[in-house]
């Protein structure tokens, strides 16, 4: 397991609670504000969920979609996006964990063994592909690199799938597995406790993972309930909602970051 | 007619790989969120069972035959004989003639046949698809109306403003159709958007309107597609005695393509053409020509392919004037096919398609798809340099142009 | 397929009358200004010899086949038999699929026809012809275009104004359009109109768009378009091992009905309708149903038929939403089949059509043209009135729904 | 021969001259406009030539056509024009003849025997059925019913017509027949004389009977050349021209009367 996640963990663990995962997409609406929201979102969450745009993803909502618009508008490139996290990791102090979230075009166009050592280098702990195929070869490269050094590979898993393919997945994760808790996209629906329960159940036979939970988490409420369910509680739409809010209304830059790190500071309080 | 039954001569690997021996190159595969694993899984597991459910099978081809009226013929066209050279000098070129299918292309082929499949085999109640210039959706609303299917159309925002035939038609057919304001508001955050709405709504079926997508689908496309060029085959068969010398046609996705190239895959002596759409011309970059412009290999839409992107992986959108090319990649298979020199590309610009179009409504009274004038004005420029009158040309006639009309009207006055 | 040669079964006398010979009533013969009597006469010596000139007439039919696409599917419609009652009680529904021909309707059959004729008996140069919704100037404009001779379109001014998808296509193939501002600026007049200018210009021939005109225009018309039912019969036999129970279609002209009815004049256990435009009903007046509403004879366009005129012989506007079907009078030989009652008459509203167009995109993922939509509103009532489970019923759908479709989506928003 | 066709004809021989016969469509364009120059015309034409509207007419130019429009508009109906015709006879004193020319449709929807009776009731000489086919049954009765009521069947001859053709319609000849001088419609093209010479030769080796030469006619020097070769000139598409020239500046009955009077009688002038 990735040490970041470790250190993670075990906090939680002593404290009893879960742990609070803010997603944002990087660099929106654009560079100096995201360096400020992200920087401000580390005072509230244990994992920061960095978003790399890509113009045609084919998971994300609508609203994910915008905040890629918005960051690609605004100069958003994978090593733009290292740069971020470097920046933000130079600024802050507490022992947040970084998560870079993308699809694998952008990675297999930047390249696969670069992009491993651009995580490495900009302090990034762990990677989601969305659209990474368990089976295919771009697969085993990257859980191979990011294994090699240190970094989680953090896979997703719907109620759809079956427990072969949870198998699968769960052969590739080191760090902690990423619950998707309806069928459906991001921010679409209102979390859904009983796939989260079931599907917790057929994890917990296979492996002793630590799990993390997201889609549909918006609230308080919504964190509290997930919160006795899951090791991490992952809140992005609603988060990429309020940075639209703020912007829309003119803010940025620490402005918006506080904007929104008032937001994020009221539900990462309903971690238990 | 007898139709000759499908023949796989061409399969990918167990993950829908494509693989170039020489290069190693792979092209196609899954890549697409665990959410929607299962529902391919089920798409490919349903289409196993379909290829040897012979009563699907006979059910399928009679309704094609029927409905779609898919034994079209092949014209022999003395008319562009002339215009190459004449016969004497070119040899003969036939026109095979899907433009005469129900709802006026190649497209309805596989569109019913994937409605059909999801209907009967895997008993969905409702069809998701996307849409560019809504020929797809025409064709799919058409067999979703027929086969009682709700049908869910995403479309980008800025082709949903402009006027469309084919659009209005979709409407009649009773579709349900869902502006997408995402991104460039076109053909690929179209797709995206269907793609998601399936992530949703797992009974539904997704239906693609090229050889593109994750695996299965470029397979399954391509494989109900081939129907055509199993009996374009048998037509020449009987018309010359033997398979053509040429197989020209146009390649958006690569449906058409495939859907009368494929048969003649294995048979070395028949050369195979890909055209595609230069647009402005391959230099200026306005263009959907990625093959010709040696476009490099990226992830799109679930697959392995050749992609128009720039240095970051962000996807180019394509420009044509025809929209049923104006799409930023290709089917997986046809991009192995082209890697291995198999099918050769050719790419025609706007301009060239556009003064096709005006000739052959006057020289053939003919009105073609503006696709299909992209692989003409190709083919004539290819047979006159081949200039061997014991040829025979296949070029795939591959629409027809009502949708089309207005634009070139205009077209035609403002350049006379 | 082996289409079956064309029999005579209904011929017209040597000045091209059909007589009734209870009432004595003439229908047909050639009235018209000596000016045009030789013209006439070249094309009736002509089309005599055509008839008998076998390699005309399979060079002919090489070009209906793989041109025109002629040999377009029956399709059985379960759709339309669960809408009519099910096939256990009203039998088996079947469509003949012309709307699949090239330029989407039965017209270019004998548009076609009409024009190789003109250039291989005739050695004719020009086409003269008229239009009102332009489906004949389209047809015959495309056959222009592909035999290399110049074609001339009248039209009405207030047609001409109307926009018209078929009417920029007959541009696009060519042709040269006089616009006439004669009279009610519609239809007739443009008749007149092409009439006078062929007597102009004796070089040139006239193409007539029905079964109408002056001899021999209504008997080569029927002739050139009878191979629809000749392959039809075929078909049918191959399908059910007999001839239909009925055959429905639409008429305005004429020449989509007699094109499919002809070869069963002479089957006596064949029903036969013709199914006019009520319009907004008869009594209205407002209509173009010249049997139904019992329109008297009258001497139109060079022929005794049915016409709707007032009582001092001035010829009055039809009115219905199928522009296809806006036309005063009737071709001869069907005023009288209907006379003698071999063929039966029924009449359907314009809203009864337009409910019919919405039925059939929605349920059948068939876009008819909207003339088609009377013939299968009236087949669906008279079939559920035979409740006959042992019938098989066709249905002309004579053409594809293209230039109808910015009316009815209108509609269809206006009456949701 | 008809009666008064023959007093014509004498008449014009004696002073060795050809007779201008003059066309308008009745009621053209209103009933007493029409009267009023029907009347003034009978000074300046022996024929007066008068249209009987159909509005789906086959053989006239546009002018003509336009003339129709205009009649039916004003109220133009088969017994108006008889009606028309009896009231100018009543007020002229010349010894001009009548001559009804119009489409088959009209006779036949008012019925063949009916019209007949009604042409000989308002003093008719004669009549031109544009579109009767010689071969028809409406022909043969027309020609019958003209014939016992003493009046002329006239009927058109086109330089297309072959000798077959010319024989079958001086059949049906009794007063005197038309050629029409070129292939077209009425007043689209020049009057053409080769093409009267020719029709002519071919007509004098069969009958004797008077010659009236039509379309194309149009100035004092068409009707001298005309009158030349004829023995009938007949000039229509140019008065019905005028006759629109000057209801469009305006004028109407008498002075309409006599503006289309005035062109008349100047090219009538050419009568030699
Ligand atoms: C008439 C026609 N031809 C060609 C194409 C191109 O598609 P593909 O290359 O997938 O066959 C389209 C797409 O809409 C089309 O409508
Ligand atoms: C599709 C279609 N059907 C029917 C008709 C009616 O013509 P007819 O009765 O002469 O066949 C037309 C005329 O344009 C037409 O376009």
């Amino acid at each position: 397991m990735n040490k970041t996640f470790q250190r993670i963990f075990a906090k939680a663990k002593s404290e009893n609670k879960s742990c609070f995962v803010g997603f944002v997409t990087g660099m929106d609406p654009d560079y100096e504000s995201s360096k400020q929201i992200l920087i401000e979102l580390s005072k509230y969450c244990s994992v920061l969920e960095i978003g790399v745009s890509f113009n045609t993803s084919t998971s994300d909502s609508s609203i994910i979609m915008s905040a890629n618009d918005r960051a690609i508008k605004s100069g958003a490139k994978t090593e733009k996006i290292f740069q971020l996290i470097k920046d933000v990791k130079r600024e802050i102090t507490s022992d947040t964990a970084f998560v870079t979230m993308g699809y694998l075009n952008q990675i297999h166009v930047y390249g696969i063994d670069r992009y491993i050592e651009d995580c490495k280098k900009s302090g990034v702990d762990g990677c989601i592909v969305v659209d990474s195929n368990n089976e295919a070869p771009e697969d085993d490269q990257i859980f191979k690199g990011l294994t090699k050094n240190d970094m989680a590979f953090i896979k997703l898993i719907a109620p759809t799938n079956d427990s072969n393919y949870i198998k699968q997945s769960l052969k590739k994760c080191s760090s902690w597995v990423y619950i998707v808790s309806y069928a459906g996209v991001t921010g679409s629906k209102d979390v859904n406790l009983n796939n989260v329960k079931k599907l917790s159940k057929m994890i917990r036979k296979q492996s002793k993972i630590p799990i993390g939970v997201g889609f549909g988490i918006k609230s308080l409420d919504d964190v509290k309930k997930v919160s006795k369910l899951a090791d991490l509680v992952v809140c992005g739409s609603s988060i990429v909602e309020k940075i639209k809010e703020g912007s829309q209304n003119g803010l940025s830059n620490k402005n918006l970051a506080q904007f929104v790190g008032e937001y994020v500071k009221q539900i990462a309080k309903g971690i238990e | 007619m007898k139709i000759p039954p499908f023949k796989e001569h061409n399969p990918p690997d167990n993950l829908g790989y494509w693989t170039n021996k020489k290069t190693g190159e792979k092209y196609g595969g899954q890549y697409i969120s665990p959410l929607l694993i299962p529902n391919l899984k089920k798409v490919e597991t349903g289409f196993k069972k379909a290829m040897k459910n012979e009563k699907f099978l006979a059910d399928l081809e009679e309704q094609l035959v029927n409905h779609i009226g898919i034994v079209t013929p092949i014209l022999r066209s003395k008319e562009l004989e002339e215009i190459a050279g004449g016969e004497k000098k070119i040899g003969k070129i036939f026109l095979k003639r899907t433009d005469l299918h129900h709802d006026s292309s190649h497209k309805p082929v596989s569109a019913f046949s994937s409605v059909f499949f999801a209907k009967h085999i895997l008993k969905a109640k409702k069809i998701i698809t996307e849409t560019g210039a809504s020929m797809n959706a025409r064709a799919v609303a058409s067999a979703c109306a027929k086969l009682n299917l709700s049908c869910e159309v995403h479309i980008g925002a800025l082709d949903a403003e402009k006027v469309s035939l084919n659009k209005d038609i979709t409407e009649l057919y009773g579709a349900d159709i869902k502006v997408c304001h995402d991104s460039t508001k076109s053909l690929l955050p179209a797709m995206a958007a269907a793609l998601r709405s399936w992530q949703s709504d797992p009974t539904a079926m997704y239906v693609v309107g090229s050889v593109c997508g994750p695996h299965p689908y470029p397979l399954m496309v391509r494989t109900f597609a081939s129907i055509i060029g199993r009996i374009a085959k048998k037509q020449m068969r009987d018309l010359i005695g033997k398979s053509p010398s040429t197989v020209f046609a146009v390649c958006g996705g690569g449906s058409n393509l495939s859907a009368i190239s494929y048969p003649f895959y294995n048979e070395k002596n028949v050369d195979i053409f890909g055209i595609e759409s230069a647009g402005k011309g391959i230099a200026s970059g306005a263009h959907a020509a990625t093959i010709t412009s040696k476009a490099p290999i990226g992830i799109l839409l679930g697959a392995r392919s050749n992609v128009l992107m720039d240095a970051d992986g962000q996807v180019d959108p394509s420009e044509t004037e025809a929209s049923g090319l104006d799409f930023s990649g290709t089917g997986p298979e046809i991009c192995y096919m082209a890697s291995t020199g198999r099918i050769k590309f050719r790419a025609t610009t706007d301009k060239e398609a556009q003064e096709t179009f005006l000739m052959m409504c006057k020289k053939t009274g003919i009105l073609p798809a503006i696709e299909a004038c992209y692989v003409i004005h190709a083919a004539l420029k290819e047979i006159k340099k081949r200039k061997n009158p014991k040829e025979n040309h296949l070029i795939h006639l591959c629409g027809s142009g009502e949708s089309n009309v207005a634009r070139m009207l205009k077209y035609k006055k403002d350049n006379e």
